[in-house]
């Protein structure tokens, strides 16, 4: 068998039109920090590739499989924490904690993902939710891995070995820029395999795909594998970009819910929609918290609300969906 | 009482009632028999309001009713034993009695029609404290039946009364239904596939194939038709 | 001649009530069986422990002489016995060629062959010209087409379909009753039918089985079961 | 017995109450329509500030307020169904949690924006003190709160099986086309019944007040804990929502008693991811 016959690529994704697209994209990426040299557009981008990361991740789960996970967030603080503390103690490299705490992450939730998915909708949201306060109010207290105080980063070299770069951001933007690329890749090819054809079967009528010969609890389980590696991967990133973590950083239910929102928002279970949703969301929220919320009172937030109230009532497929209807 | 004319009705994109037009009349006993996937229980969920009407009208005492929604339709007289009972099992029996009597205001006809339903099954007045999901499928019928004419409705409307039951229970269920006709004056229509039973209750028959009315007429000469045993045996 | 599929002795309870009692048949290699019986006879129930979604109380299925009882749906669908639904279950957003190509891909890893396999059926059940529509957008027989040739990509050797006739207009059930018989004949796929619709299911079967309260009160070639006194009363009611 | 033991057992059972009621709002909007209220502890925190606003700015001691967070929320309630949930009934399962979470998060940070994130309270009540009995002390407030918790409960348990109304909720809950065919109209009953959840979380809330911190975000806290006890007594279910909540309570406040008190809601959350792995109907719901 050749390898190309796994994946099904139609011939109007692969045009000259679209490859330029991405390639134009990418470009625009890769020469932004040199247009916007002040730290807080770059910062600003690297946060909205970041969630876009996280988006995609998530969406390998919520958007293909249908299985809407509210406890994220256990994941990206396991990725945080896994490198951070593999490097304190032991002074291992944050590259190989990127990819240890990935891999922890993945077997995690195939063990608490197998048993969970036996329930649906409501409940196993309701399951993640628990399964990541747990881990919140576990991270808080234990105090081997710095408990509520949180883990500092030391000041290192600055080196791509070290994943280190002091204040200088370009680094940063260009690693999470091919986590994101990475990320995009995988769900397209995923997308067009024999596995995710089985995902969006699951998705669309469990008892359907059954019938048809499919394994569901082993490919959602395939499907909650990638996601957690990928948002551990986000962890890991946060941790050696921030360079401080703590449980309510890495931990918190509203981390969960603000991945999800970035999909909710961008249109779920679509290709880019997390980077679209990332790209509206995150400047929103960083422009009304320097203009609105000095004082720290949150007005960010009330947007928030607002926008996930007004999207679930009368854009429920996202913005993704409301450019579709355009063309 | 009640016609309907061209009806077409079905969930969706799909349509089941392709020009359906029957008639109920005052004081007599109408049946609609048909196979199953004939579309008896969409005519039943249409004359409700359950399943919008998508053409054609509803005529209940006169009046065009295919826009009333469903909850509205009660308090004009039109009540519905559904198919497959949908009893509340989590109400007791009695308080399933009261849901049925939901639209009427006054207790005094309430008491009144309290009374008569526990005459007509005095079983349901035994296990009335009881939790609906305790009865049997036989009491069940009788529950629904029962509901169904605590709104002293002026059309009583039945899907498949005797799907399940043990045949006993089926004769006295019909039983009942004859003495509600012949005593009461209640006008019913009925929707069977017990095509033995109903033929012998029903004055006037329609049969109701893919969703169009294929056969009608008085009981005695529909029941003389070779089209129906073709229908049912396949012969 | 060896059995394709066996029931001995089949028994599945819901609480108190009992929705199949001591069933046993066979269906052989090559036949069309149509499995009859009125409205809550127990048909669903028994063609839902055959496809593995319930796993009887009591009593054992074998297919090719192997005990499959109890086993998952995905795992019955490997062993070549495939199945459509009552209700219509189609993945809507997929087109009508990704519904076919999740069947196909029981049998291949390769989107290629899959996507090909896909085309093949989806010509043989008459939906060649709407193979990248939506599924979602075809009408509810062209649904019921979508899923016979979706579980035929799963290349059975058993396929069991649940009441494919309802609510098919009198055309429709003529184009069906053909598509069955020349699965039967051109691709030697057996075939059980669940129908509550005697007057199609008799000329097409070689062989009936009738349930009634669970239980199964007659067996036989059609026109033996319909002289059947207990399938008469079955069927038209009590004396 | 061991006097902090009967303490811990003491205190976790009037918590347990209040519990009860909040979850029984919650169980109620669940069952009858299958819509999980995300923003049900903030409804809680609304009749906490209503407490407060009422106290601060008219000297209103929170005993007297009680009522009116209860018809306030209630008011909150039904036009959260008639502006959000209305619309979402039939949608997709995603935009079912998302348009509560929307809300939770609204009203968390409205709040939040114009009382600042401080920590609140409200001194010198009518309610205050305590009393010892048998070594163990009880405070006032929390003995009032606990009993008016348990009346309220008791309410809505009379309204839900005693009442027509009720019957036609529970009606509404098992099978909304039946019920339209008794002539109810399930939009109505929808609506009631978000007013009646909301009435109970703002009761509850007017309750609290009466003894603990008032702050933006205290819903959240209590809004897990009712998810917990809707699960672990069925989802759906009242009187499992009554006896899941006393339950919670307990357990809380003995794993406080047996292990550092940061870890105690550790166990309410073990609990209830092991309910809804074992046993998702939870203790007395039905299928």
């Amino acid at each position: 068998m050749n390898l190309t016959g796994l994946f099904l690529i139609r011939k109007e994704e692969l045009n000259l039109r679209s490859l330029l697209f991405t390639l134009g994209g990418v470009f625009l990426a890769l020469a932004y920090p040199f247009v916007f040299r002040k730290p807080f557009p770059q910062d600003l981008l690297i946060k909205v590739l970041l969630f876009a990361f996280l988006g995609n991740a998530w969406n390998i789960l919520g958007g293909l499989a249908g299985q809407v996970s509210l406890g994220h967030a256990m994941f990206f603080g396991l990725g945080a924490y896994t490198s951070t503390l593999l490097f304190l103690n032991f002074g291992v490299s944050p590259w190989v904690g990127l990819v240890a705490g990935a891999f922890l992450a993945g077997v995690v939730s195939i063990i608490l993902g197998y048993p969970s998915f036996k329930l649906k909708g409501h409940y196993f949201a309701m399951i993640t939710i628990a399964f990541g306060e747990v881990f919140h109010i576990l991270f808080r207290n234990v105090d081997a891995v710095g408990g509520a105080s949180g883990l500092f980063l030391p000041i290192l070299d600055e080196s791509f070995g070290n994943f280190y770069f002091g204040v200088n951001k370009i680094p940063y933007l260009y690693i999470i820029l091919s986590f994101y690329l990475l990320s995009t890749l995988t769900i397209f090819l995923l997308d067009r395999s024999k596995v995710g054809f089985y995902l969006r079967a699951i998705n669309s009528e469990e008892d359907a795909a059954r019938s048809l010969g499919v394994n569901s609890a082993l490919y959602k389980s395939v499907a909650m594998f990638f996601s957690a590696l990928f948002t551990a991967m986000g962890g890991t990133f946060y941790a050696q970009y921030v360079t401080f973590i703590d449980p309510p950083s890495v931990y918190h239910l509203m981390l969960s819910i603000q991945i999800v929102l970035i999909v909710i928002l961008g249109g779920v279970g679509t290709l880019f929609g997390p980077l679209v949703g990332a790209a509206v969301l995150i400047p929103l929220s960083e422009f009304t918290r320097i203009y609105l919320g000095g004082t720290g009172r949150g007005y960010d937030l009330i947007i928030y609300g607002l926008l996930i109230i007004v999207f679930a009532v009368y854009q429920p497929t996202g913005l993704m969906g409301l450019i579709r209807r355009r063309k | 009482m009640l016609r309907t004319e061209d009806l077409h009705s079905g969930y969706g994109e799909v349509t089941i009632l392709r020009g359906v037009s029957i008639e109920a009349r005052e004081g007599k006993i109408t049946a609609i028999i048909g196979s199953n996937g004939a579309g008896k229980t969409t005519l039943m969920n249409t004359i409700t309001g359950v399943v919008p009407t998508k053409k054609g009208k509803i005529l209940f005492k006169g009046e065009d009713i295919s826009r009333i929604p469903a909850h509205e339709r009660v308090r004009l007289g039109i009540s519905l034993v559904p198919e497959g009972r949908k009893i509340f099992g989590r109400l007791t029996v009695e308080r399933n009695l009261i849901m049925g009597a939901y639209t009427l205001t006054s207790e005094e006809k309430f008491r009144e029609n309290l009374e008569f339903v526990y005459s007509l099954f005095p079983r349901l007045r035994e296990r009335r404290k009881q939790l609906a999901r305790s009865l049997s499928g036989g009491e069940m019928q009788m529950l629904a039946i029962g509901r169904a004419l605590m709104s002293g409705p002026d059309l009583l409307l039945l899907d498949e009364p005797s799907l399940g039951i043990a045949p006993v229970i089926v004769k006295q269920i019909f039983r009942v239904l004859r003495e509600l006709n012949e005593r009461e004056g209640k006008t019913i229509l009925l929707v069977e596939q017990n095509v033995k039973e109903a033929l012998s209750l029903a004055s006037y028959v329609y049969v109701l194939k893919n969703g169009a009315i294929v056969l009608e007429g008085p009981s005695e000469e529909v029941s003389a038709s070779d089209e129906v045993k073709k229908s049912y045996l396949g012969m | 001649m060896s059995a394709l599929l066996s029931l001995r002795g089949v028994t599945k309870r819901f609480g108190g009530l009992v929705a199949n009692r001591d069933v046993t048949f066979d269906v052989h290699e090559g036949e069309i069986v149509g499995l009859i019986g009125p409205n809550g006879a127990g048909k669903s129930t028994l063609f839902n422990c055959i496809a593995g979604y319930f796993s009887p109380d009591g009593g054992k299925v074998f297919f090719q002489g192997r005990d499959i009882t109890g086993y998952s749906p995905e795992k019955v669908t490997h062993l070549g016995i495939a199945r459509t639904f009552q209700i219509v279950k189609i993945f809507g957003n997929m087109t009508v060629r990704e519904n076919i190509m999740v069947g196909a891909f029981c049998r291949t890893w390769s989107v290629s062959r899959a996507s090909e396999e896909a085309e093949a059926w989806g010509t043989f059940v008459g939906l060649g010209g709407k193979l990248d529509y939506m599924a979602g957008e075809l009408t509810l027989a062209e649904q019921k087409w979508l899923q016979l040739g979706r579980a035929l990509a799963t290349r059975p050797r058993l396929l069991l379909m649940d009441e494919v006739f309802a609510g098919l207009t009198q055309a429709e059930i003529k184009s069906a009753v053909n598509l069955i018989k020349r699965i039967k004949e051109e691709k030697g796929i057996t075939v059980l039918i669940v129908e509550h619709v005697m007057d199609v299911v008799m000329p097409l079967s070689d062989r009936v089985i009738v349930l009634d309260n669970g239980e199964k009160i007659a067996e036989g070639k059609p026109e033996e079961v319909s002289r059947d006194e207990r399938v008469i009363r079955a069927y038209l009611g009590e004396e | 017995m061991n006097p902090d033991l009967m303490q811990a057992i003491t205190s976790g059972l009037l918590l347990g109450f209040i519990y009860s009621l909040v979850a029984v709002g919650l169980t109620l909007i669940w069952g009858v329509m299958d819509i999980v209220n995300f923003a049900h502890g903030d409804f809680l925190m609304l009749g906490m500030y209503t407490s407060y606003v009422l106290y601060t700015f008219f000297g209103i001691d929170p005993l007297f307020s009680i009522p009116v967070a209860g018809a306030l929320l209630f008011v909150v309630g039904v036009v959260t169904y008639r502006t959000i949930i209305r619309r979402i009934l039939d949608g997709p399962m995603l935009i079912q949690i998302f348009s509560t979470f929307g809300l939770m998060i609204f009203l968390r940070y409205v709040i939040f924006a114009v009382f600042k994130p401080d920590y609140r309270s409200i001194q010198k009540t009518l309610l205050s003190g305590t009393f010892r009995i048998f070594g163990v002390y009880v405070g006032i407030p929390e003995l009032v709160a606990a009993a008016g918790a348990l009346v309220t409960t008791g309410i809505i348990f009379w309204i839900m099986n005693y009442t027509k109304t009720g019957a036609a909720i529970t009606a509404t809950a098992e099978n909304r086309e039946a019920a339209q065919l008794m002539g109810i109209d399930p939009d109505r009953i929808f609506s009631l019944s978000w007013g009646i959840g909301g009435a109970a979380a703002g009761i509850a809330g007017a309750l609290l007040a009466n003894f603990f911190y008032i702050f933006p975000e205290v819903g959240g806290v209590f809004g897990l804990t009712a998810f917990v006890v809707v699960c672990l007594g069925g989802f759906g279910s009242i009187h499992g929502a009554f006896v899941a909540g006393i339950l919670v309570g307990l357990v809380e406040s003995l794993g406080g008693y047996v292990a550092p008190p940061e870890y105690k809601h550790i166990f309410v959350y073990s609990i209830f991811i092991f309910v809804l792995l074992v046993r998702p109907r939870g203790l007395f719901g039905v299928t």
